[in-house]
C-alpha cells in the first residue's frame, strides 16, 4: 500500500467535492493510501501573491512542514495548490535566505520545513507510482469509444520546465487510453481557463473559456476531463454565461479525471459524485453499466 | 647572486595602468627584489611596441642582463614577441618570462590596491622563476607536405583547391557519398540570387579531377596520431558495394533498382531515391552507393537487379569497409553544421501541421532540380499558397534552445520571401525580432524586398495553430504574434508557414573535437585560437578550422575561412620544418632507480626501459611535455624542461612573498 | 599575517593547465568578468604535472588554500593525464586530513578553455569558503612538514 | 530625485524569489504578448509594460489594467527566450500597486486579493460566499443575478457549503502570519 500526505485544498471541500470523493474512491481501488494532512490551511491560490510573496510562501510552507513530519510525499489534487507547493518547496531548497525567513515564521507554530518531501500532483502519483500497467489490470469497465478532451490547464505544467514536455505533454492522454477511452488531440489542452479572472475580469475569463470549449467541441469531444477544481468550475459552471455572451450553444459535460477513472474501475457513479453536475453527465452513465453495486472498503 | 634580471611592467595603455599602479609595481620590484637579482625595473606604455622592445634590448646590452621578466598580457598573446626581442639582443629567448597582469589581474579585479598587490606578487613569482630558466633551443621537426581536409562542403572544397593548386597533396574526407555539403541543396544564394548549383558544381568537378586531391567520400576519420608536421590519420572507407575502378556512373543501376527510399538527407524527406543512388545528378564522385539498410538484397537475400543490368559488372555485394592510413603535416576541419530541429518547438506545429515547412524543405521545394521541379506548392503537392508566413529566429536567440544568433536566417528568409512572391505572387509575411543585414549588398536586398511589398511584422511568433476562432481562419494556419510596432496581438491566417531554423554544431562535434585534440565552445562550436586575430587556427598546432564548424556563417564567410585556413597551412608547409617548444621530459640515468612507474604514466609510450642498464629513457620525438612523469617519479630523477620543480617551486615562493591584505604589507619570513 | 582589523583575506594558489583552465582564466579576463583578487595562478602544461609536493609547499609557504584545475575528464590535451591529477587529488585530501588541514582548503576544478565565467564563479565560491574557514593555522611553515610527506604521496 | 531608487530597480527587487532573469534582459520580441490568452483585455501588452518599466514610466504602468488582467498561467514565462519570469513580474506589480495603493479605479482584483487574504488569515481556509460579498458590488446587475443563479445551483448540488470552516490551530497560525508582516493581519 503506497502512502502519501494528502493536501485536498479548500476547493475540494466545496466546489470540488466530487473531485474529493472520486479521488478517495479511485485511490483505495488502486491501493493508494492518502492520509489527509491534519489541520492544513489554504495555500493562498493565485490571489495571495499580489499581496505578499513571502507570506504566500509561508502559507504553503506550513502544509509542507506538516507533510515533512510524516516523511511522505506531498500530494495535491488541485493544480494551483500543487504549483504553489512545488515552487515553495524548490525555491526554499535553492534559496537559504528564503528558507530562513520561512522557518522563522513557522517557529511560531513550532514547525520547520527543509524541503525534503517531494511535491506531487495526484495524477502523477497514479501515472508514475501506480503505473499504466497496474491500472489497466484493474479496469473492469473500459470507457470504449468515449471521446475525452484531456485538459491539462496551466499550473500543473507551468512554470515548470523540467517535465517531459511543457508545450505538448502526453501523460494525460496515456492515462485516458489506459482506461479505454480515446483521448482527442487538440491544441488548446494547455491553454489557460482564465483561473481567478472569472472573478476579477469576467469578460476576459469567459472569452478564454469559450476558446477552450470551441476547440474541444470542434474535435467532437464527448466530455472534457480536468485535473483541477478551478478549471473544472470555469469550464462547466460558466458555460451558460459563455453561451449568453457569445450566442453559442455549448453544453459539454466536464468531469474530473478521477471520475472517469472511477467509472472505468467499476465504481458506482453515485460514489464518484457523478450526477451533481451543472451540465448533466448523464451521457457518462451509459458507460457505467456493470459497476459493482456494493463497494467494500 | 649571479643573475642580472630586468623587470618590465607594461601599462598596456590603461588596460593595466587603469587598475594596477604600474609605476609602484616597477619601483617595488626594483627595490624589494634587488637581492633576487633585479638590477633594473621599468614601466612603459606599450611594452609590445617596437620602442618597448628596443628598450629591453638596450638594457640587455648595456646592463648585461642575463634574465628578463615582462609583466604584461597573457603569454598566449605575446610570449613569442618578447622572446624574439631577447633573441634580437643575443639573449637566449627562453631566459625571458612573460607574466600576465592583464587577463589575470587588471581585467578581472576592481580594487586597485589589491590588484597592485597581486601584480607585485605575480612579478616576484616571475622573477623567482626566471632565475631557474636555462638556455634552450627549440626542437625542429620536418613538416609533411600533405594536408588532410575533413568535410567536403564549400569551406572544405575551397581549402582543398587552394592547397592543391599550390602543388601540394590534399586528402579530402567526406562522410556523405558526394561532396557539396548544404550548399548543393540550396536553390538560390542571397543576395545576388545566383543559382547555388551553378556556382558550386564547377568547383566540385575541379576537386574531382584535381591531380593533387585524393577524394575519400563515404568515409570517416577513425584515429589521429602524432603531432603538428607529422600526423598519421586512419580513415574508414565505408563499403559502396561499387567497384569504382569499373563504374562509369551511367546510372542504369538506380534506373533499374526497384526499391524506393525516402531521402531524408539530401531531399530533406521531400523526395525519394533508390536503394542504389547518387544523392544528386551533379554528385562528385559520380559513383553511386548501395544503401545496405534498405537494399532488398540485404533485407531478403534476393533481387540484385542492379548487378544484372550493370554494363561493366561494377557491383560488388561483398565489398567490406576498409581502413586507409595517410601521413599529413596539417589538418583542416570543415565539418559544417546541423539544422536546428523545429520539432523541438511544438507550438510551431512542425511535424504536426502539414503545411509548416522547415527552411531546408523549402530550399528543396523551390529548387528546379527538387521533388516538385521548383513549384512552390503545399504538402498536397498541387495547390499553390496564396499567403505565406516566414518565421525568423526559430531556435535561435532563445535561451530555451540556442542563445546565439544564427547569422544567416534573416537573409535566408528575405530570399525565401522574394522567391515566393516571384514564383507564386502570394502575399508574404516576415516575422522577425530584428533584421540583420550586416554585409555587402545585404541591406540593399532588404530594401528591395520592402519595395516588392513583402510585409514585415516585428515580433517573435508565439504559436502556429489550426484552431480557427472566426470564419476567415477556417482551414488556414493561424500565426499568433504580437505586432510589437503597434503593441497588439495579431492572428494572421496563412496557407503555408516556413520556419527559418537556425544552425547548430554537428551532433557529434564534441567527439570529433576530441578525436583531433581541439576544444569546443559552450555551444559545441570549435574554438579558434583567437576570436579576432587568429580565427582559423586552433589551440592545437597543425589543426585548423573553417566554415560553420567554427560558428554560424554564410557562404562568402565560409569560403573566406576555407581560403584563410589553406593559406595558413601553405605558410607552414613552405617553412619545411617547424620549431616546437622544447618543453620535454628528460631522465637523469644516475638517479633513475628503474622502478618503471613512469613507463605506465605516459599516454604516448614515449618512455622506454633499457633492460640492460635498468633505467628508463624518454624519446624526445614522442614526448609531448605534459610532465606527468616528472611529477610521478619517486626518485625525482625526471626533470621537465621549462617547467622544472625548481622553476615552479620558486615561482610559488615568489607568489607567496606578499599577502593579499589591502595594505599589501610584506610578509616577514 | 593579515591584521585582525581587516576582514580575513585568504591567499589562494591555483595550479592551472596550459590548455584549458589557464585559457579559461584568459577568457575571463578578455570578457572582463570580475572575481576575487585572492587567487594567484601558476601555469603548468597539464594538471598531470602537479607534484603533490607543490601543494604542501604552497601551504607551508603561507597559502590558505590551493586550487587544482584541469581539463574536463575525457578532454585532456594529453589524452588522460587529468585522471592522474584526479588520483593525486584524492590522495592529497587524505593526507591533508592527517596533517590536520581542513580538506576544504583543497579544491579540484575542471574548466574548459570556454568556461571563463564558470572559472571566475568557482574561484569566488572557493575564496568565500576559505574565508569562512579562516587563516590556515599552521605552527611555523617549513620543510619539516612537506619533505617527509612527499615520499609517501608521490606516484 | 537622484538618490531615489528608480521604478525599474524597485520592480526588479520585488521579484523576490523568482529565479528568472532580470527584465533588463528583455529583447522586446513580444513572445509574451503573442502568447498571452488575456492580452486583448489588457490596455498594454506585457512586452510594452516591460518597456515602460525600463523607461521608468511609473504612473502609466501602475494605472494600466494589464497586470491585474494577468491570469498567472505562466505561458509567457515558459516561452520567454530571455527566460524572464513575466507572470511573476505581474505579481510584483500587483504587490507594488497594493502597497502604494495606486491602481486603476474600478478593478476587482485588488479588493478580491485583499479580501481573500483577510479571510485566510481569519479562518485559515478560503470560502467562496464570503468572497462574493467583496466583488459583487462591482458587478453589473445582470452579472449579480447570474452569479446568484450559479450560487444557488451550487448550493443545491451540495457543492457550496453555507458555513465557513476554520482551522483548529488558528491562534498559532495567526501568530505565524504576524511574524512576517502586518499586511492582511487579522482584523
Amino acid at each position: 500500500m503506497k502512502q502519501y500526505a494528502y493536501y485536498p485544498g479548500c476547493s475540494l471541500e466545496s466546489l470540488g467535492k466530487s473531485y474529493h470523493v472520486s479521488t478517495m474512491e479511485v485511490a483505495c481501488a488502486l491501493g493508494v493510501e492518502l492520509n489527509e494532512i491534519e489541520d492544513w490551511n489554504c495555500c493562498g491560490a493565485t490571489a495571495y501573491f499580489p499581496v505578499d510573496e513571502l507570506l504566500a510562501y509561508i502559507l504553503t510552507a506550513r502544509n509542507l512542514a506538516k507533510a515533512e513530519k510524516t516523511g511522505l510525499d506531498f500530494v495535491a489534487p488541485c493544480s494551483a495548490c500543487y504549483k504553489n507547493a512545488y515552487f515553495t518547496n524548490s525555491y526554499l531548497q535553492k534559496d537559504a535566505d528564503l528558507a530562513e525567513h520561512i522557518n522563522y515564521a513557522l517557529e511560531a507554530d513550532n514547525l520547520h520545513v527543509s524541503g525534503t518531501s517531494k511535491v506531487r500532483h495526484l495524477i502523477e502519483v497514479f501515472i508514475n507510482d501506480v503505473g499504466f500497467e497496474e491500472i489497466k489490470n484493474k479496469v473492469t469497465n473500459p470507457l470504449k469509444s468515449l471521446r475525452v478532451a484531456p485538459y491539462y490547464g496551466c499550473q500543473i505544467l507551468r512554470p515548470r520546465k523540467d517535465h517531459e514536455d511543457v508545450e505538448n505533454p502526453q501523460y494525460f492522454e496515456g492515462l485516458l487510453s489506459t482506461i479505454g477511452a480515446d483521448p482527442i488531440e487538440y491544441a488548446s489542452k494547455t491553454r489557460c481557463c482564465g483561473g481567478s479572472l472569472i472573478v476579477t475580469n469576467r469578460k476576459a475569463a469567459l472569452d478564454m473559456v469559450r476558446i477552450l470549449l470551441l476547440d474541444a467541441v470542434n474535435h467532437n469531444a464527448d466530455v472534457i476531463a480536468t485535473t483541477c477544481p478551478m478549471c473544472n468550475v470555469n469550464l462547466e459552471v460558466y458555460q451558460d454565461q459563455v453561451n449568453r455572451e457569445f450566442g453559442t450553444q455549448y453544453s459539454i459535460p466536464v468531469m474530473y479525471f478521477t471520475q472517469l477513472m472511477g467509472l472505468a474501475l467499476g465504481i458506482v457513479p453515485g460514489h464518484l459524485g457523478i450526477g451533481k453536475e451543472q451540465i448533466s453527465g448523464a451521457s457518462m452513465l451509459a458507460f457505467a453499466q456493470n459497476t459493482k453495486q456494493e463497494r467494500n472498503l | 647572486m649571479s643573475e642580472r634580471i630586468g623587470v618590465y611592467v607594461c601599462h598596456c595603455g590603461t588596460n593595466i595602468a587603469g587598475i594596477v599602479d604600474v609605476a609602484d609595481v616597477s619601483k617595488w620590484a626594483g627595490e624589494k627584489l634587488a637581492d633576487n637579482g633585479v638590477v633594473i625595473s621599468r614601466d612603459y606604455k606599450f611594452m609590445c611596441s617596437s620602442l618597448g622592445q628596443e628598450l629591453i634590448q638596450k638594457d640587455i646590452k648595456e646592463q648585461k642582463l642575463t634574465r628578463v621578466v615582462v609583466a604584461a598580457c597573457s603569454p598566449h598573446l605575446h610570449e613569442k614577441t618578447f622572446r624574439n626581442a631577447c633573441k634580437g639582443a643575443d639573449l637566449n629567448p627562453y631566459l625571458c618570462e612573460l607574466v600576465s597582469i592583464r587577463e589575470q589581474d587588471s581585467w578581472v579585479h576592481t580594487d586597485k590596491v589589491a590588484a597592485t598587490a597581486k601584480a607585485k606578487a605575480i612579478v616576484s613569482g616571475g622573477v623567482a622563476r626566471v632565475i631557474h630558466h636555462e638556455e634552450l633551443e627549440p626542437l625542429r621537426v620536418p613538416i609533411h607536405p600533405a594536408t588532410l581536409v575533413v568535410g567536403g562542403g564549400i569551406a572544405g572544397i575551397q581549402a582543398a583547391l587552394e592547397i592543391a593548386d599550390a602543388g601540394f597533396r590534399v586528402y579530402l574526407v567526406e562522410r556523405e557519398p558526394s561532396i557539396g555539403g548544404h550548399m548543393a541543396q540550396f536553390d538560390k544564394t542571397f543576395p545576388t540570387l545566383d543559382c547555388s548549383a551553378c556556382i558550386l558544381t564547377p568547383k566540385m568537378v575541379d576537386v574531382g579531377n584535381h591531380p593533387n586531391i585524393t577524394l575519400l567520400t563515404w568515409s570517416e576519420v577513425q584515429k589521429v596520431d602524432g603531432y603538428v608536421g607529422n600526423f598519421t590519420v586512419t580513415i574508414k572507407k565505408k563499403p559502396r558495394y561499387i567497384k569504382t575502378e569499373d563504374c562509369t556512373g551511367c546510372g542504369i543501376c538506380w534506373e533499374k533498382c526497384p526499391k524506393k527510399v525516402v531521402d531524408n538527407v539530401f531531399e530533406a524527406g521531400m523526395g525519394n531515391r533508390k536503394a542504389v543512388y547518387v544523392p544528386f545528378p551533379q554528385a562528385v564522385p559520380k559513383y553511386p552507393v548501395i544503401d545496405d539498410v534498405n537494399c532488398t538484397y540485404y533485407l531478403k537475400g534476393t533481387c540484385k537487379a542492379c548487378e544484372k543490368f550493370c554494363p561493366t559488372n561494377a557491383i560488388d555485394f561483398n565489398q567490406k569497409a576498409e581502413e586507409v592510413t595517410v601521413e599529413v603535416g596539417n589538418i583542416i576541419l570543415a565539418t559544417g553544421y546541423d539544422l536546428f530541429d523545429a520539432k523541438r518547438i511544438p507550438q510551431y506545429g512542425y511535424g504536426k501541421l502539414a503545411n509548416v515547412f522547415s527552411n531546408l524543405e523549402f530550399e528543396r521545394l523551390c529548387n528546379a532540380a527538387g521533388p516538385t521541379g521548383g513549384n512552390i506548392v503545399l504538402r498536397d503537392g498541387k495547390s499553390t499558397p496564396k499567403t505565406v508566413g516566414i518565421v525568423h529566429c526559430v531556435g535561435s536567440r532563445d535561451k530555451n534552445y540556442n542563445a546565439y544568433c544564427s547569422a544567416i536566417c534573416c537573409m535566408q528568409s528575405l530570399k525565401f520571401a522574394h522567391l515566393v512572391r516571384e514564383r507564386t505572387g502570394a502575399e508574404v509575411y516576415n516575422f522577425y525580432i530584428d533584421i540583420r543585414t550586416p554585409s555587402k549588398g545585404y541591406e540593399e536586398f532588404y530594401q528591395r524586398l520592402l519595395e516588392e511589398g513583402t510585409r514585415f511584422v516585428r515580433g517573435k511568433v508565439a504559436e502556429v495553430t489550426n484552431v480557427a476562432r472566426i470564419p476567415e481562419e477556417e482551414g488556414k494556419l493561424i500565426i499568433q504574434v504580437e505586432d510589437t510596432l503597434i503593441g497588439k496581438q495579431r492572428r494572421i491566417p496563412v496557407d503555408m508557414v516556413i520556419l527559418s531554423s537556425g544552425m547548430q554544431a554537428r551532433h557529434d562535434s564534441k567527439d570529433v573535437a576530441k578525436l583531433f585534440g581541439i576544444s569546443c565552445s559552450a555551444d559545441d562550436w570549435y574554438i579558434e585560437r583567437h576570436p579576432k586575430l587568429d580565427p582559423v587556427a586552433t589551440m592545437t598546432e597543425g589543426i585548423y578550422i573553417a566554415g560553420c564548424a567554427q560558428g554560424p556563417k554564410d557562404i562568402p564567410a565560409s569560403v573566406v575561412q576555407g581560403a584563410a585556413a589553406a593559406a595558413r597551412v601553405l605558410g607552414k608547409i613552405q617553412q619545411k620544418e617547424i620549431a616546437l617548444e622544447p618543453v620535454r621530459a628528460t631522465i637523469n640515468e644516475d638517479q633513475c632507480s628503474g622502478c618503471r612507474i613512469c613507463n605506465n604514466l605516459c599516454p604516448f609510450n614515449a618512455i622506454l626501459f633499457h633492460e640492460d642498464k635498468m633505467v628508463s629513457e624518454v624519446n624526445l620525438a614522442l614526448c609531448q611535455g605534459c610532465g606527468t612523469c616528472v611529477a610521478g617519479c619517486p626518485a625525482g630523477a625526471i626533470s621537465g624542461t621549462g617547467f622544472s620543480n625548481e622553476q615552479i617551486q620558486s615561482q610559488l615562493d615568489g607568489l607567496l612573498l606578499l599577502n593579499i591584505s589591502h595594505e599589501a604589507v610584506l610578509v616577514d619570513r | 599575517m593579515t591584521e585582525e582589523t581587516k576582514p580575513f583575506e585568504p591567499v589562494v594558489i591555483g595550479f592551472t593547465c596550459n590548455w584549458c583552465s589557464y585559457r579559461a582564466a584568459d577568457m575571463a579576463g578578455t570578457a572582463r568578468i570580475k572575481y576575487a583578487p585572492n587567487i594567484r595562478l601558476i601555469r603548468l602544461m597539464c594538471s598531470g604535472r602537479l607534484d603533490p609536493t607543490f601543494v604542501f609547499k604552497a601551504f607551508a609557504g603561507g597559502a590558505d588554500a590551493v586550487l587544482i584545475s584541469g581539463c574536463h575528464p575525457g578532454d585532456c590535451h594529453y589524452v588522460e593525464q587529468n585522471y592522474k591529477a584526479l588520483r593525486r587529488f584524492h590522495l592529497l585530501k587524505r593526507v591533508l586530513v592527517q596533517l590536520g588541514i581542513e580538506p576544504g582548503r583543497l579544491k579540484l576544478l575542471w574548466a574548459s578553455a570556454a568556461e571563463g565565467a564558470i572559472f571566475a564563479a568557482e574561484i569566488n565560491k572557493f575564496v568565500e569558503e576559505v574565508r569562512a574557514l579562516g587563516p590556515l593555522n599552521w605552527a611555523q611553515p617549513g620543510e619539516l612538514v612537506s619533505t617527509p610527506i612527499m615520499e609517501e604521496v608521490t606516484a | 530625485m537622484v538618490d531615489e531608487l528608480s521604478f525599474s530597480y524597485e520592480i526588479a527587487n520585488l521579484m523576490y524569489a523568482s529565479h528568472g532573469e532580470p527584465i533588463t534582459n528583455c529583447l522586446q520580441c513580444g513572445t509574451c504578448s503573442g502568447t498571452c490568452p488575456a492580452v486583448e483585455f489588457m490596455e498594454h501588452t506585457p512586452r510594452l509594460i516591460i518597456g515602460m518599466i525600463r523607461a521608468d514610466l511609473k504612473k502609466e504602468v501602475l494605472s494600466s489594467n494589464t497586470y491585474w488582467t494577468c491570469a498567472s498561467c505562466f505561458h509567457c514565462t515558459v516561452r520567454c527566450p530571455a527566460e524572464i519570469d513575466i507572470a511573476d513580474m505581474m505579481y510584483a506589480l500587483k504587490r507594488y500597486s497594493m502597497w502604494k495603493g495606486q491602481f486603476q479605479e474600478g478593478l476587482i482584483g485588488p479588493d478580491f486579493s485583499e479580501a481573500f487574504v483577510k479571510m485566510i488569515v481569519n479562518s485559515g481556509r478560503s470560502f467562496e460566499p464570503l468572497l462574493a460579498a467583496t466583488y459583487l458590488p462591482k458587478f453589473s446587475a445582470r452579472n449579480i443575478i447570474q452569479e446568484g443563479l450559479i450560487a444557488t445551483g451550487l448550493v443545491l448540488s451540495g457543492k457550496m457549503p453555507l458555513l465557513p470552516k476554520k482551522i483548529k490551530g488558528l491562534k498559532k497560525f495567526q501568530q505565524m502570519v504576524r511574524r512576517i508582516i502586518p499586511i492582511g493581519a487579522p482584523s
